[in-house]
């Protein structure tokens, strides 16, 4: 599957789907669920820190990584989402004890499923940030940002029929 | 191999702590004294190692070791143990014991040294000072290494480093009395 | 048709600086739902919260959001205000536009203010299927179950009792007191362990608020915190402890001879016992596995002598049901069988003893009466070798971990063997001396220095008999040389280990336990004497070896959470718990192995239609559930919701962008 | 003027003559009168109390006994060997008096110890009782643009407990006293690395190995000579360097120069006075730096390479 987003007269191209192309002003959303604990707590931290990072996540709040429904990543990328970030905490660390062992392979299960139906591995991403991360939080962000930008868009004039 | 327990006293041990006011069992082997000793690595036991042989009461070995001529007395490592060993004392003490009970060790540098030392003492005993072209001369005849640092010698000389003559303290009668009154009381013990 | 009410803060400059609010109100104020929109400069100040109570009342909204700092910070705050307005406050939604946004994109006003509109979106969208929610409050029953009498179990029931907390013990042993009672004197202090501990036995025995149920074990456990019901099982004593006076006539007369554990089998006890002279309570049992009588029908001597007709053989176990609280493990520890160390003579060689057992022969009170005595030949030892972490640290043949305490009660032994043996000599083969805590290194100097025990580095390889002492063989790494001493007497100082019980114990009160069969705490480090399943608690060694101060502070925080959890007639605890809709369950029971707190049981209810039929169904228990949310996630009929995080609050969040 | 009681020691009189010599020019700028004890016997240096007990404390306290005879408090030593003998000795004797009166009586007839007299190297002399403040009023040619070592050897400071002085690991007193001659002090790791000199004679192979990595770790430091305050510490340092040089294939070329020769300097003596014509490594080129200000090293290249380094972990 291609990588690097094609740029043709101007606009960007999914790498996905040749049919869906957006401005080349075009920005990602991405969708983040962060558990409450860790990773929501450490997102916190960078916003107190001042640490900057690229706008185009959009943060759902979660108890647990566990609590998060493989519903959510396919209905985040079928309805407004370019890419989905999941962040938990660290392996050990879970404030519930494993919940983030099960969200782990409950995601990696979720993660080949949806590359088996065509989306590119990088759009589904997982990351362990704990409460005292914030700079860690900051780099993902722009990581998961970065691998999505060059993936391109995913729906057709999505922002365009929102606006 | 090493046998323990032979439910003997460790008098080594005692000698060793007795003579040099310092209480080798203290020592717990953390090894800061062997990598500071500025000769560690001319030992053949390092000061840690010594330690724990006296603890183990292995005196043959200790008093047959070069290592303990070695020591140069500099204090380094005492004052850098942990547990304030004086380990000075403690090898001033294992080679006056080996002074006293005849332990020879047969190495020509431990014989060197010792030579030197009683060269050194003697000249003392003869001039109340010492004379020091006439100790390198003695030292070298002595210990049958007649050339050595003798290169040094005549540049010494001319630099006027060393003078040729000797001075001799007016009461070297009374430190030759010194020696043997301390001579006598090293035997009364 | 949903009305929301949105408050946009500048939190001074915070936000309003990098977010320009005016264009949020403005954008926000077009959602469909939204009634009004609001902006002001403080929203958590007190007229901030003002505008909200005020907007609920004249808008008659349906719920709240406020969009300002990170929810972590002030949900609860504002939770406050719609409550004072008279509005269920869990209608509230925080959109965090601060720290997730003002704060982060500093350089990009337009991108930080778009990024701010669409938070309020999601949390606009997310409100609008917010549903009432209600603390939820659990009656507690306020008494507590300790199981395991060691010094874990005495101190954490004096503590809880001394707070006026009914306090049931269950002790396996006919005596309280544990390991503890088995100690000579204990380091780092060096004072006498009977001296320390019996006082304590008494008081257990003697104090109003506990009830001590010993020779008894606890068989079931059921319901969840505040809600236990426990069944116990005490066992037959034969002894009917109302009429005994524990003036001992029955023991004495016994014909039989038994291996006396509590001495670790040096001596021998009678089949009618008390397991020591302090025992608490001092009364006897008859050991029904020995007794002649109970085993053959012979003898009854006991009977005979005594005065109080005390004694009954016809006695039966006896099951106890008693509703607690709370519960507290203390069942301690045991010390791992050395026998796998063939190549020490284990087994072979009489004059090889464990540390327990020299532990019970230089106590005062011990079969030797407190000399060391080789087994062999009744000789007072002179040469006594120590060999350290028998069986812990070592991968092969026993348990990867270290035991804790062997090093500290190691360099104990020798002192001790200096103060019984003046002209003995300890000889101590070790790796490391682990001597962390207070007052323990310096007690290990003491045996280095002032006992002159000679520490020699090194795992002992081989153990060989000559004439009638122990050959020992090992390196000490300190001088690179094998060394070979020449022993009386050799003590080992074997692994700390799990009583092999535990397993099931955990199993029977729905705790976890680790590889090793140690009960789990429910965080390594910042819940370290709760479990995972609410109202049980850990207290010494049964979680991890550990050494007295320890156990007993341990014990103490134990204590300290069970008054904390019966310091109210009800607990209240939060509405974000799991529902089961048992319409849709199937009765996979997904749910009930995946909840890491037990907190999902199954119930069975009529299949409906008219049918006669039962199914099993889920059941969320929402005084245990803590909220995680594992639950629904994992369940295929999205039969369970976890309220405050439904599906349908996040599926709004996530398309409302 | 203070009164001084000087014990020069056996090298003071032979190998170390300019020590004395220049040792006696400044004591007479700063106002001080020796006194040197006339009948003065060799301490017994490593060797005695290598070998035996008793004459290892009975030649130094002869010593202590003769200088109580004098007006001066203090005894100042201008060797560290003897120095650490007689201090040793000293605190010793007054530590354990039974001892003290053992030796005294048995051994020595000359006079009965009190204990009266202080005892100080000619180093603790200069910083305790004359002071920084007064060497530098005494300064007339700075010694500006010079950079020294400062090597104070094992004795000066160690033991600890014996010696009372400065520090045993990172002593900075002579350095203080050369920037009050207008030197500047390098940062130096050994000041107080042994030098092995007792083996000088009879194992010269330790002496080379040791006194070799001081003389490394020195030129290292950017210093153009070493100072030193012992004439042990001198003629091993420089007497040995040519053959340590030969031997381990490296160019020093490090003048070895006495504190009080770089004071007499500095107060104004001429170099003639210095006897410089003893030293085996030249001392010329050296003091050839008096005057010259150095520029400052080019720092920059340094901090851009750090920030460069930085950035690639970026
Ligand atoms: C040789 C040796 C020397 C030691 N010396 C010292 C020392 O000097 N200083 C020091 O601080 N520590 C010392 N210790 C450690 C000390 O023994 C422990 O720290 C302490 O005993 C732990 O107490 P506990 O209550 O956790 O366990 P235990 O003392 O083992 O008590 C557990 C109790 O629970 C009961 N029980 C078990 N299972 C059940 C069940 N299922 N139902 C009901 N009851 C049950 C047992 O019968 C026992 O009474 C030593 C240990 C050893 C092995
Ligand atoms: C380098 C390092 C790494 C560590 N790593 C770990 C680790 O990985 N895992 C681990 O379990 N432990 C670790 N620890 C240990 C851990 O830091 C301590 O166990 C823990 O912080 C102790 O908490 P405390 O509350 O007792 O003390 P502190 O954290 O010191 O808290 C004491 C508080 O009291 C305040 N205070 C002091 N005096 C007064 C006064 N008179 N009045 C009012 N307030 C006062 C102080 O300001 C401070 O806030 C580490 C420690 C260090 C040094
Ligand atoms: S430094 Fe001290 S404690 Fe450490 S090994 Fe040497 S003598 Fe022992
Ligand atoms: S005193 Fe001896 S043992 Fe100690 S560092 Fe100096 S030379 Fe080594
Ligand atoms: S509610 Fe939060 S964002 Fe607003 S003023 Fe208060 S602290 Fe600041
Ligand atoms: S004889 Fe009877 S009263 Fe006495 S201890 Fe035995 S059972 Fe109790
Ligand atoms: S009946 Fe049983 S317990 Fe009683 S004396 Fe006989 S053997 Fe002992
Ligand atoms: S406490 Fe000491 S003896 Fe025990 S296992 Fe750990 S290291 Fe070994
Ligand atoms: S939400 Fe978590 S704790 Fe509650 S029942 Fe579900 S899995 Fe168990
Ligand atoms: S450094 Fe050398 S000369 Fe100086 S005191 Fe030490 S051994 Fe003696």
């Amino acid at each position: 599957m291609e990588t690097e987003v094609k740029e043709t007269k101007g606009q960007v191209v999914s790498a996905e789907n040749p049919g869906i192309v957006a401005p080349a002003d075009w920005q990602p959303v991405i969708m983040g669920i962060l558990c409450n604990w860790c990773s929501y707590a450490g997102s916190d931290l960078t916003g107190t820190s001042r640490i900057q990072y690229p706008p185009n996540i959009r943060i759902i709040r979660v108890p647990c990584s566990s609590r998060v429904d493989p519903w959510f990543i396919i209905k985040s990328l079928q309805t407004s989402a370019d890419g989905v970030l999941i962040s938990g905490c660290h392996p050990g660390d879970c404030h519930y004890i494993s919940g983030n062992y099960y969200a782990r392979r409950r995601f990696l299960v979720t993660k080949k499923l949806l590359n088996f139906v065509g989306y590119h591995e990088n759009r589904i991403q997982f990351s362990w940030v704990s409460a005292a991360e914030g700079p860690k939080f900051a780099k993902v962000v722009a990581k998961v940002t970065e691998d999505i930008k060059k993936l391109g868009p995913l729906h057709k004039y999505k922002k365009e029929n929102l606006k | 191999m090493l046998t323990l327990g032979l439910e003997e006293k460790n008098t080594f041990l005692e000698a060793i702590n007795k003579k040099s006011g310092a209480n080798v069992l203290e020592c717990y082997q953390c090894g800061k004294c062997a990598s500071t000793c500025p000769v560690s690595d001319f030992m053949e036991f390092r000061p840690r190692v010594i330690m724990q042989m006296i603890k183990l009461g292995m005196k043959e070995e200790v008093c047959m070791t070069d290592s303990i001529w070695f020591c140069l007395t500099c204090s380094a490592c005492s004052g850098r143990c942990p547990r304030e060993i004086d380990i000075p004392a403690v090898m001033e003490a294992i080679r006056h014991l080996t002074i006293e009970e005849n332990y020879h060790p047969k190495s020509k540098k431990v014989k060197d040294i010792r030579k030197f030392h009683e060269i050194f003492l003697d000249m003392i005993k003869r001039y109340g000072r010492n004379y020091e072209l006439r100790m390198m001369a003695e030292f070298n005849i002595r210990t049958r290494n007649l050339f050595k640092d003798m290169h040094l010698a005549p540049k010494a000389l001319l630099k006027g480093k060393i003078p040729l003559g000797h001075e001799s303290t007016k009461s070297a009668k009374a430190i030759r009395k010194m020696y043997e009154m301390a001579e006598k009381l090293e035997k009364s013990k | 048709m949903a009305r929301v009410g949105v408050f946009t803060c500048f939190c001074g400059a915070n936000i309003a600086d990098f977010v320009d609010v005016p264009r949020v109100v403005e954008e926000t104020r077009k959602i469909r739902e939204v009634r009004c929109s609001i902006e002001y400069k403080y929203m958590c100040s007190d007229p901030g919260q003002q505008m909200i109570r005020d907007a609920i009342v004249q808008q008659r909204l349906t719920s709240v959001v406020v969009a300002a700092c990170s929810p972590r910070m002030h949900e609860k705050t504002f939770r406050k205000a719609l409550s004072d307005a008279g509005m269920n406050p869990y209608l509230l939604e925080v959109a965090n536009i601060r720290e997730h946004s003002s704060w982060v994109h500093q350089k990009d006003k337009k991108a930080a203010t778009d990024k701010a509109i669409d938070l309020i979106r999601m949390a606009v969208a997310k409100s609008i299927a917010n549903e009432q929610l209600y603390e939820i409050s659990v009656p507690v029953t306020k008494r507590a179950l300790v199981i395991g009498g060691g010094i874990a179990g005495i101190q954490a029931a004096l503590d809880i009792a001394d707070a006026r907390i009914p306090v049931t013990l269950v002790e396996k042993s006919p005596s309280i007191g544990g390991r503890m009672a088995q100690l000579d004197e204990t380091f780092p202090t060096l004072d006498c362990s009977q001296c320390i501990l019996t006082p304590k036995m008494v008081d257990v025995a003697s104090h109003p608020y506990i009830e001590l149920i010993p020779y008894s074990e606890v068989i079931e456990l059921d319901g969840f915190v505040g809600n236990y019901k426990a069944k116990i099982r005490k066992k037959a004593s034969y002894v009917n402890f109302a009429n005994c006076t524990g003036c001992g006539a029955c023991w004495q007369k016994c014909p039989v001879k038994v291996p006396n554990e509590y001495n670790m089998n040096i001596d021998k006890r009678k089949a009618i016992y008390t397991p020591f002279p302090q025992a608490v309570p001092n009364k006897p049992v008859i050991d029904a596995a020995h007794c002649t009588m109970l085993l053959k029908g012979k003898c009854g001597i006991c009977a005979k002598v005594c005065e109080k007709g005390a004694i009954d053989f016809k006695m039966q176990d006896e099951i106890i049901e008693r509703e607690i609280g709370a519960v507290v493990v203390a069942t301690g520890y045991d010390l791992w069988d050395p026998k796998p160390y063939e190549e020490y003579g284990v087994g072979r060689y009489k004059d090889i003893i464990t540390s327990l057992e020299f532990e019970r022969m230089v106590s005062a009170n011990g079969p030797t009466g407190g000399v060391p005595q080789r087994p062999s030949d009744g000789k007072v030892p002179k040469t006594v070798v120590f060999i350290k972490c028998i069986g812990s640290r070592d991968e092969a043949k026993g348990i990867e971990y270290c035991s804790k305490i062997c090093c500290m009660y190691t360099a104990k032994h020798a002192i001790l063997l200096h103060h019984k043996v003046h002209d003995s000599h300890a000889y101590i083969f070790y790796m490391d001396i682990r001597a962390a805590g207070k007052g323990y290194e310096e007690f290990v100097k003491k045996a280095q220095v002032d006992t002159a025990a000679t520490y020699l580095r090194g795992r002992v390889s081989k153990i060989y008999k000559k004439g009638d002492k122990l050959m020992v063989r090992g390196e000490d790494a300190q001088i690179g040389q094998l060394v070979e001493v020449e022993a009386d007497l050799v003590v080992l100082a074997t692994a700390i280990i799990a009583p092999k019980d535990n397993p099931n114990l955990a199993r029977l009160l729905g705790i976890s336990y680790d590889k090793y069969g140690y009960l789990s705490e429910a965080h390594p480090k910042l819940r370290p004497v709760e479990t995972a399943k609410a109202g049980i608690f850990l207290a010494g060694c049964t979680q991890a070896p550990k050494d007295i101060p320890d156990t007993v502070a341990q014990a103490s925080a134990c204590a300290a959470k069970v008054c904390g959890l019966f310091s109210g007639d009800t607990m209240k605890k939060d509405p974000m718990v799991s529902k089961v809709n048992t319409e849709f369950c199937s009765g996979c029971q997904n749910c009930v192995t995946v909840c890491p707190y037990g907190a999902i049981v199954t119930e069975e209810i009529p299949m409906g239609h008219g049918s006669k039929e039962m199914r099993v169904v889920s059941k969320v228990n929402e005084g245990v559930c803590q909220g995680c949310g594992s639950c629904v996630a994992i369940c295929r009929s999205m039969a369970i919701n976890l309220s405050g995080f439904t599906d349908p609050q996040i599926i709004n969040e996530i398309v409302a962008i | 003027m203070k009164k001084l009681t000087y014990f020069p020691g056996c090298s003071a009189h032979g190998t170390s003559e300019e020590f004395d010599h220049t040792l006696k020019l400044v004591m007479k700028t700063l106002d001080v009168e020796m006194e040197e004890i006339p009948d003065w016997n060799c301490c017994g240096a490593t060797s005695a109390h290598v070998m035996t007990e008793n004459l290892a404390y009975a030649l130094p306290l002869r010593n202590l006994v003769l200088a109580e005879k004098f007006t001066g408090n203090i005894m100042g030593i201008a060797c560290a060997s003897c120095y650490s003998r007689m201090k040793t000795t000293k605190v010793h004797m007054d530590e354990n008096p039974e001892l003290a009166k053992k030796i005294n009586s048995t051994i020595i007839q000359e006079g009965n110890y009190t204990g009266r007299v202080e005892v100080k190297s000619m180093l603790q002399y200069c910083y305790e009782d004359i002071g920084l403040e007064t060497i530098k009023s005494k300064v007339t040619k700075s010694l500006a643009g010079l950079k020294v070592a400062c090597y104070y050897g094992c004795l000066l400071t160690r033991p600890k407990g014996i010696t009372k002085f400065d520090s045993p690991e990172y002593p900075v007193s002579m350095d203080q006293i050369m920037e009050a001659l207008g030197a500047e002090a390098v940062e130096f790791d050994f000041k107080t690395e042994c030098c092995g000199a007792s083996f000088s004679i009879s194992d010269t192979e330790i002496v080379e190995s040791l006194t070799g990595k001081i003389l490394e770790v020195a030129k290292e430091s950017g210093a153009h000579l070493i100072v030193v305050a012992c004439p042990l510490c001198q003629s091993n340092l420089d007497m040995r360097q040519p053959d340590i040089e030969k031997h381990q294939g490296k160019s020093f070329r490090l003048p070895v120069m006495y504190l009080t020769q770089l004071m007499a300097l500095a107060f104004g003596y001429p170099e003639s006075d210095m006897r410089l014509k003893k030293h085996i490594v030249p001392v010329e080129e050296a003091l050839s730096n008096i005057g010259k200000i150095q520029e400052p090293p080019p720092k920059v290249t340094k901090t851009k390479k750090a920030v460069s380094a930085e950035s690639e972990v970026e």
